[in-house]
């Protein structure tokens, strides 16, 4: 493992503490427990409280601002954070408009939210997103993962808090959203958990993982590396198979974000945007938005995963309205 | 039957277990899950470990909840809210039974896997540490309830216990991470099962080196 | 190699294509000879006009718009462009006031841009950077290289052609930019060239390459890895020396820039920014402004940067004006 | 001395030694360079065989002035200037003396290095294709006022070309890429160099090989 560090122990703390220092006119550290606020507490809306396991960074902190998130409680490297997190970041950011929790689909982050939830002074919902359609959603499982689309629920929930809506209204927004969007993953390599030491899995330079999450697990399937366009093309069928199976329209405006997993050069990140732009708009898709970049990220995996959002007046508007973070910023 | 410095003792047994099985439990997680379970199992013990003066002087059942309310702040991932929900269950029960029985001791402990599999919304035989506690659960309370020795029990309990981890091998995972990968996970063995077999050895192993559980001679 | 191409032939093209697709409101793209330019072509200012090897996304191209450069000319990866690209881009570009070249300081850029301009027929002017403080300037040398100091350069002098101002006030500010910044780069492993199909270096697990250009050029020195902060201490104490060197006080306002190589993680970044700025305090300098993240890569290269720009009331006003270009935005 | 339809032929003979010697090629300047070297000098060759049929048909002067033009618009990185520049400066000289003897081929030659020289800012001894294009010049130059044949003058010039590509090996290099590594460049060859060198010995073996040039037995 080669990686920028000084002792695993100190890892999250030095480099939340130079995330803080770096953006202190955006953000605020709190340790003991660890959360992330905004700068300027946000009065009279609904405080939008997101978290999970570091090694996604941008994810969450990276979205704490205007129009996005107020706070974002960081657990270690790839584990939830835990409840005293969350109800400290509440406490502090709550604005008496009551807490929604923005939530990946984990185990984890499921039960440790819930835990906080249960235990929460305020009024306070949840939106639990699960994008990834590598993992086939049936009553046998916990379900479909949380993974870039994250993001766009981010953004927009973010934006309609802003503008003053109710907790009903915020979490309806982003329950609709998580319903309109579907992503998969493809690994190239795989990740190294700074505690770990080592890769998380081995994998040859002729293999792939098709149908990664974002924490290094295995995906659906190993195969063969092949030509870009044939890997673009399965990835966006499993998408377009996944709209139809949740009876959306395979047509329509669509937002296009195309996510570097950590370790993928940006050229390679257009490269597939042109390929999953051509074939999406061929299937009958209009491209109205897009985003391309590392935005959700499995620390310093080569690989990208695909979320196309189905658009409609709503999200677009709230897509497209100011925002100030880290990660995302355009408008203002 | 069981009190606070007895406890603390299992606490440190327990540590040193799970610190000396950091090979196979790491590797475990690393395979079908996402890596983190033995650092997070570690972060977990260091914490207890770190009570220790303060866990002794407890009442047993302040002990317990103690102990679930640090594992609950300080693991995190899945298995944080599950060994925290099974301390504080076990607490919750001793405080209607004190621990004066074997059977009460079963009985408390079959209530915290009880707040695992409600916390966890899991059962047996969805390739989780589930597949560990629930047998040993049930072994502890037949065994308690047929009036069997502190040594016997012990001694059957790390065999369920065994026996349980060896279950997961060639089982589907339909709770937790795992559960993504279909048919990649069988052939291999459950992390959090591992951990709650290494954890239950450590106990047993304990209760039996422990002079004041032999049986008179 | 594992890249996500299809043909090493046509990544460049593909990639391009879906640059100017995902970003078809801010760039547009014109192939034989290959430029991006702005969509709207500003009108009488002086015309920005940079580019280089590809391989450094998003430098240059993703520095195209409002406020930064009016056109970037991409060369083969890691190759300078050829003098065709920029006569065509200064062409289409040109808006009667002139143009101003930016050109990092390689034999091979500096040659072509060289052929170029003595074939414009406009008036023209260079700006040369050259803030790569790990090459010894000397006479026997063809000098420094430019590094990630470039996107400062292409900001601030962006925002003073933004303001009307001529083509020898532009010429001045990023030659003066280009003097009071200092750059040192590390590398973790090395970078694939796609067309090469193998890593430009091998490098073992326990090393490191100080004084690493963004080519994947060999550093000025393999090292043993350490901990960051004992690795961050000597790449601050070179650019304090450099600064000496050059005879800038080791004292007052900065912009310290934490550059990704292509495959470091944010984590790190914020590591090492955190570190970084502890040192360059205790030093006397005040970090009155940060930028941390993916600004002039080396393609898939695990590595970072740390650029120090002695910041004064001019560079610090063209720095925060407004800019809106796919690497780079705010104030709009 | 030299027509357009041999220059084709120069042509391909060099495109196929630069191909035959990519291993060589992209090794040293990975070494101490950025690994480029070989595939641009595989573009820019293609590009040139690609002109084929129009090269063939225009005089000599303006077929190499078309090599130089389209070596600029080809190959990019320093090496595509300095060997457009080789050409064009060729060109220029031709235009004045007609290439009917060797001396003035070889005073094209001259030129032609001279103006890598001017656009490079660089000398012998800094460790570039120069160390091995001004060795060549010269005897060039020298061989063919002595009034060596064409059979002669190749055969050292390969020697020579040889030589000067050796030399580069202890050399610190001062210009190009390869100047920011300091004492780490020592004991590599530079690319460059190389690639001259493959060059010039396959239009040695071309002209050798080249039954007009045979002395008459
Ligand atoms: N719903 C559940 N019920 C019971 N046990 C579970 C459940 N989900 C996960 N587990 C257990 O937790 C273990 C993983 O814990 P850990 O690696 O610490 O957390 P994470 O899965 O969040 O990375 C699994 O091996 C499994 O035994
Ligand atoms: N100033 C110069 N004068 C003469 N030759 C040079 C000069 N700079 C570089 N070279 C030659 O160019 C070669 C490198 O060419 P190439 O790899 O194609 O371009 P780049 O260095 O831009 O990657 C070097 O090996 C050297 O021989
Ligand atoms: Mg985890
Ligand atoms: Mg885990
Ligand atoms: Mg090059
Ligand atoms: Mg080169």
């Amino acid at each position: 493992m080669k990686k920028f560090l000084n002792h695993v122990d100190h890892m999250l703390t030095e480099s939340l503490s130079g995330f803080a220092a770096a953006h202190h006119d955006l953000v605020e550290l709190q340790l003991e427990p660890t959360f992330i606020a905004r700068k300027h507490k946000a009065q009279n809306k609904v405080a939008l409280i997101s978290g999970g396991g570091s090694g996604h960074e941008p994810l969450h902190a990276g979205y704490v601002g205007k129009g996005m998130l107020d706070a974002a409680c960081p657990g270690q490297v790839f584990t939830s954070p835990t409840p005293d997190q969350m109800l400290a970041a509440a406490e502090a950011v709550h604005a008496g408009q009551g807490v929604l929790f923005i939530v990946k689909n984990y185990a984890g982050d499921v039960m440790n939210f819930e835990m906080a939830a249960e235990m929460l002074p305020f009024a306070h919902a949840t939106v639990l997103t699960a994008d990834d359609c590598a993992v086939v959603n049936s009553t046998y499982t916990t379900g479909r993962r949380g993974v870039a689309g994250t993001v766009i629920v981010e953004k927009c929930v973010g934006s309609l808090a802003e503008s003053g809506a109710d907790l009903a209204s915020c979490k309806a927004l982003g329950d609709k959203i998580n319903q309109r969007t579907s992503s998969i993953g493809v690994a190239l390599t795989s990740c190294t958990v700074p505690a770990a030491g080592r890769p998380t899995f081995d994998i040859s330079d002729s293999e792939i993982e098709m149908g990664v999450g974002i924490h290094g697990e295995p995906g659906r399937r190993r195969e063969p590396i092949r030509d870009a366009d044939a890997i673009i093309a399965d990835m966006v069928a499993a998408i377009v198979h996944d709209f139809a199976a949740k009876q959306l329209p395979t047509q329509g405006n669509i937002l296009l974000l195309v996510n570097g997993l950590g370790a993928t050069p940006l050229m390679e990140l257009y490269l597939i945007y042109n390929t999953a732009a051509k074939l999406l708009t061929a299937q009958g898709f209009q491209i109205t938005r897009s985003l391309v970049g590392n935005y959700t990220t499995a620390i310093d995996m080569a690989g990208a995963s695909l979320t196309v959002c189905l658009l409609d007046d709503e999200i677009q508007q709230h897509w497209d309205s100011p925002v100030h973070t880290v990660g995302l910023r355009w408008g203002c | 039957m069981i009190n606070s410095e007895q406890l603390t003792h299992y606490v440190f047994a327990v540590r040193t277990a799970i610190l000396a099985n950091e090979a196979d439990i790491e590797c475990l997680d690393r395979d079908i899950g996402d890596g983190d379970h033995y650092i997070n199992m570690k972060r977990g013990c260091e914490a207890i470990a770190g009570l220790g003066e303060t866990l002794t002087k407890l009442p047993l059942v302040d002990a317990l909840n103690s102990i679930g309310m640090k594992l609950l702040s300080t693991i995190g991932g899945a298995s944080g809210p599950l060994f925290a929900s099974f301390f504080i269950g076990m607490s919750k029960t001793l405080k209607v039974n004190a621990p004066d029985s074997a059977m009460h001791i079963a009985a408390a402990f079959d209530a915290g896997v009880q707040a695992i599999m409600q916390r966890g919304k899991a059962q047996a035989g969805e390739k989780t540490m589930l597949d560990v506690l629930i047998p040993v659960a049930e072994q502890f309370n037949s065994l308690a309830a047929q009036g069997k020795s502190t040594q016997e029990i012990a001694v059957i309990l790390k065999q369920v216990a065994s026996e349980g981890l060896e279950s997961t091998r060639s089982m589907l995972a339909t709770k937790g991470r795992a559960s993504g990968l279909g048919e990649r996970v069988i052939g291999h063995l459950d992390a959090g099962a591992k951990s709650c077999q290494v954890m239950i050895h450590a106990v047993c192993d304990q209760v039996l080196n422990d002079p004041s559980n032999q049986p008179s001679p």
